[in-house]
């Protein structure tokens, strides 16, 4: 079977680093090759990174509650830098605050991500799906 | 920026030009005018004076309870103190500052502090400081009746603290090492420790103008499975290093590990050793005070449990007398948390507090010997570290940390070596499953060693890394050790 | 009632004849078929008897939550008890009963039993388990999956545990002292030992069959400053009382006090006690586990408060160990509590029940010295009880109480002297200011005298009855000692 | 000062002691003759209390939740002993669980309570007008 490479990496000036490493360590033994950006990364980062790596998907966090403004135009850089229709992820605690998640969720997408996880998702919550969404 | 780092204490005629640029990288630096913010700290009654009102307490005996708390817009800020203060019966405030400004990102902070205003709700999670300059800051000061904090997370915090303190702020959150480390990437050790010599001495400044300012390291760190030996050696070497700026009021943290034994007794060796590496350094006349951290990892979602997790810290930070505990809430697990919620977490804190305030853990050998490893254990690292910077802190503390003679668990930076593992033992204390090269004397890695391989007969599974994964995830999941599921 | 009473064990035989006028008292009480429940109880579940339940957590070292809940209507008792199983994640589930059951009241409770149903609202504070009868109770057993046990405060409780045992309840909580002298004003003491008496009988004779129900003195007695060595006394006699019936599983009970290390000397002295004065009479084959009740004295009105209160009754009973811990709710103070409140207070004492799981409180010089006061003064009670009773516990307590030698403060009970006046000492456990004619050697009186000579230098008042009305207040009022204002 | 005279009580089923014995403490401390009935009192001990000892008041407690049922009909059996307007206070937790107060104040008035207190009531919180009431 052949591996898929996934981008992962906790966006802004956040500097979440332990559910960046839990991620790291769950992803690669179920598999994925990994290339992980660690915390406090630019937009410009993932997007290189994505280009650099032929990754299938990138898998964005945002714990500390600026991903609003941390993430706005990153789908309109992939696209730029020919890459538009990677699959991407976002986790975390995406807002400032608890709020409303259908609208939080409703945002994020708007926002170009092809799902978006609340708080707490554990790793056996969503690596099914990003395995079924890869054709795995 | 750390060329000839030196602990020494700067020159402050020297520190001139440094001042001038640092006022200049934001406009609201120009308001920072020193003898207006002397005259108006020397005004403020002793009740608001952070440093004073925890002497107090020390003297007393008594734990006091202190939130977490920042909005970005200034009104708003004030009113959310406000409702801590009257509804939340704090004992003391906090500013907490938003992660654009920690990263002296002021003109991101701007953006999203507009954008605030226009919606009617932070984009930002917590207060700009610096954006909201000295004379927004000193509304804050003059609108609460109880002392305020600076709370944040900046590797180079000089304009930060230049504008609070000229505010009226009394106290200040943070250190070179642990407002990097934790915080920060690629922001080198020595440029950090340097940063936070400039604030330090401003500190030392004030007080040799007569106003007494309370500077606190920042104690738990990356807030998970952080040993006591870990924290309280950057404890003191940041406190020594505030000292020698001029610093005399200082609070060393700690964050819960979780057990009650190892808490107490991580609390009662902080004030002790910092002490008597204060006092080989030829410094006695600095005022100690001690700070517990409720539970700094992740919390559960379920609020009635969140309940249980801070009452847990509470007690903790009662049975061990610290002077104040930093109190989360019920939402920790959810995002900010509202003023709600804020307040019923500061009064739950303190009807713990007050039901244990004439109670203490009674003396035992198990407490004792808790404390012998810790001061074992802080020893090794700290007398290393002294020893790599050739009798000189700043410079040993830089040594030690590419060395990885101190190592923090989980730690962002890429100055921080990354090679010990820590994992709770079978009563749930936080031991090393790997130390890495932390300097650990033989019988010291044996008792480690010993202690995790009694957790893995209990649990039927040798000691791994499934264990710290375990262990990182447990109290959300209801327990403390991360047991096989 | 009590003519001719001894603690011996009563003949089944002879019990035959007030068995049936028992029976007759209420028209649910021919529904009782001891065959057909002798076959129902022995088709249940070993996970749904309590008794089997206790031992299980004994052998690992768990300590058990269990909720206290009951309301009028069968169809909405039952699903309070489901949702407390679902939502609550509790272990062990209870019925509460109402207070004109109790008191034997069977039309009053019939009435507004009626008038519930009529108004979709439960009038009565509990659930009348005599006028549902055995076919009604028995849909409470089978409709839950865990144990379920009968809690009350009955002086004359023999048709109810007729009823429920009969419909397959597994454990009965009450004593002939407990649910006399805390929860009735004239009835003779020896009248409620002989109904109690009949009581454990009955749970001897399903013993006999092979079905093993737990039985559980109340242990805080009317849950306001009562001292470790009273509840104690009246555990170990009522203990005693029941295996001399026949009773084979007892959990013995003890409300928190409210001092960390008191609570503890209390719990691991409790179950010591008993064995002691068990072997005395000749008794080896009781499996003992024990109870600690979460503060049950005033509480706090305040939610937030009230949660600080729960979570340190959690954290006493981990750390001491309890075999099961009864939880209060944040409602306490408001009123019975709504499910959502009671199934809160129990994820919260869970999370602390889990994450102390591993730990407790360590040996020290502090918990030792506590553990013997609380031996030898227990001892000088049960001794002088026993002296009193001429070798028979249930005389010696009927002529202790008449004597004073054993004393319940603030009982409405006219059998109860009431001449001990408890007070907290300077650290917040619970000591005598009276001891009126407890039976205590004069060290013992010493030590009392000085530990509140203590704390009234530390709060410069003479010991004094204000003290008393202070300490009743204080924890509602934020505090465990009710310093002066 | 000629002492007025008030009757205590905890009515009905109910054991609740502590309160009793304080509010026996504190109205005497403020000067009041207290005929204190205990508790588990019925209404016929109540009329026969006020009757005897000529009362100006009763303090009627109530802690358990059945007050309600327990109260119904007391100002009725003091109209038939001729002492149909001695001033009549309760107070306690008057209801089962936490109702709100406004309708619990007014169930009570219309059962022909003078005044209605809620839980945690302290004494200094009604003894000024309950010697106000009397004429003190
Ligand atoms: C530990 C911690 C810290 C440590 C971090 C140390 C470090 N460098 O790693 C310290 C103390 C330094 C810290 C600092 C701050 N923190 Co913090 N922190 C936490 C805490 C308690 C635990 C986080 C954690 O490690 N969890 C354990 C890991 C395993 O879980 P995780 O991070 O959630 O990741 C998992 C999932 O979310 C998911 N996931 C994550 N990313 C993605 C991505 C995808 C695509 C998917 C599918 C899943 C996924 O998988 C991970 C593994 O299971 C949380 C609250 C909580 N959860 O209880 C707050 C929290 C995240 N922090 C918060 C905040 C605000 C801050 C600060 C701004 C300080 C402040 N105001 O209090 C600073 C920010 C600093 C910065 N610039 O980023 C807020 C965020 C609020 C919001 N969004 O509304 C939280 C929620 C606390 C709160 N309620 O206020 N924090
Ligand atoms: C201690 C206690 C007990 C002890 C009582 C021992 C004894 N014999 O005295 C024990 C354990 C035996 C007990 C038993 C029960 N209790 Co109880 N008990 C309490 C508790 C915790 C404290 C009461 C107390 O002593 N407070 C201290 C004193 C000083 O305050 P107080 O009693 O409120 O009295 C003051 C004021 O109310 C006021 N006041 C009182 N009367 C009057 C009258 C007037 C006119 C005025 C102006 C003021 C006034 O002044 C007093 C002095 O300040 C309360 C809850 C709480 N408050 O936290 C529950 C509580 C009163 N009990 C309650 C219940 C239901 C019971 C039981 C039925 C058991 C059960 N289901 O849980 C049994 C009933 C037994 C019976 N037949 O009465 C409920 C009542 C619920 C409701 N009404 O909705 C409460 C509120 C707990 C709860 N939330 O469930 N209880």
């Amino acid at each position: 079977m052949e591996s898929k490479t996934v981008v992962l990496g906790v966006i802004g000036a956040d500097v979440h680093a332990v559910g960046n490493k839990i991620l790291e360590i769950a992803l690669t033994e179920a598999g994925f090759h990994v290339v992980n950006l660690g915390v406090l990364v630019s937009q410009k980062e993932f997007v290189e990174a994505a280009l650099e790596t032929n990754a299938d998907a990138i898998l964005v966090s945002s714990l500390y509650g600026h991903a609003e403004i941390d993430a706005r135009g990153l789908r309109e850089a992939l696209i730029e830098a020919g890459i538009g229709d990677i699959l991407m992820y976002i986790g975390g605690y995406l807002v400032v605050g608890n709020q409303e998640w259908s609208e939080v969720e409703a945002k994020f997408k708007q926002l170009g991500f092809d799902r978006v996880y609340p708080p707490s998702t554990l790793p056996e919550d969503f690596i099914p799906t990003l395995r079924k969404d890869l054709g795995l | 920026m750390s060329e000839g780092l030196t602990h020494d204490k700067l020159d402050w005629n020297e520190l001139k030009e440094e001042r001038a640029q640092v006022l200049a990288s934001w406009p609201t630096g120009r308001e920072v005018d020193l003898d207006e913010a002397l005259e108006f700290h020397r005004k403020l009654p002793a009740e608001l004076n952070f440093a004073k009102r925890l002497l107090q307490a020390k003297a007393e005996g008594k734990t006091l309870a202190q939130p977490r708390a920042g909005v970005a817009d200034l009104n708003s800020h004030l009113q959310l103190l406000l409702y801590l203060q009257d509804e939340g019966e704090t004992d003391l405030l906090p500013t907490t500052i938003d992660s654009y400004t920690r990263q002296n990102r002021y003109e991101e902070a701007e953006k999203a502090l507009l954008e605030s205003v226009r919606e009617g709700r932070s984009l930002l999670n917590g207060f700009p400081a610096v954006n909201h300059g000295v004379a927004g800051c000193r509304r804050i000061v003059e609108g609460v009746s109880r002392p305020v904090q600076v709370r944040h997370g900046t590797p180079d915090a000089r304009l930060l603290a230049e504008i609070t303190l000229a505010a009226g702020f009394t106290a200040f959150e943070g250190g070179g090492i642990s407002y990097n480390i934790p915080y920060a990437k690629r922001v080198p050790l020595g440029d950090s420790l340097r940063y936070w010599q400039y604030v330090d001495r401003l500190v030392g400044f004030y007080e040799e103008q007569g106003i007494t300012i309370n500077r606190e390291p920042f104690g738990p760190l990356t807030g998970t499975l952080v040993a006591p030996c870990i924290s309280h050696s950057v404890a003191v070497i940041e406190g020594i290093l505030a000292a020698k700026q001029g610093v005399k009021n200082i609070t060393l943290g700690y964050g819960q590990c979780g057990n009650l034994v190892q808490d107490v007794a991580a609390l009662q060796t902080l004030t002790s050793l910092a002490e008597e590496y204060l006092r080989a350094e030829g410094i006695e006349d600095v005022e100690l005070t001690t700070v517990f951290h409720q539970w700094m990892g992740g919390f559960p979602k379920d609020e009635a449990k969140a309940y249980a997790v801070i009452a847990l810290g509470s007690t903790a930070a009662a049975l061990g007398k610290a002077t104040k505990v930093i109190v989360k809430t019920t939402h920790e697990a959810l995002g900010i948390p509202t003023k709600e919620a804020n307040a019923q977490a500061i009064r739950t804190t303190k009807q713990v507090l007050n039901m244990l305030q004439d109670q203490a853990l009674p003396e035992s050998p198990a407490l004792a010997e808790e404390r012998e490893i810790i001061l074992q254990e802080t020893r090794a690292i700290l007398n290393k570290t002294l020893e790599l910077g050739e009798g000189d802190w700043a410079l040993g503390a830089v040594r030690a940390f590419a060395a990885g003679v101190i190592d923090v668990p989980f730690a962002p930076s890429t100055f921080n070596l990354g090679r010990t593992m820590p994992a709770r033992d079978n009563e749930g204390a936080v031991r090393f499953l790997q130390w890495g090269n932390l300097p650990f004397p033989k019988d010291i890695q044996n008792f480690h060693r010993a202690k995790l391989e009694e957790r893995g007969r209990a649990e039927r599974r040798p000691p791994s890394f499934q264990m710290v994964v375990d262990d990182i995830y447990a109290v959300s999941h209801g327990r403390l050790v991360g047991r096989p599921r």
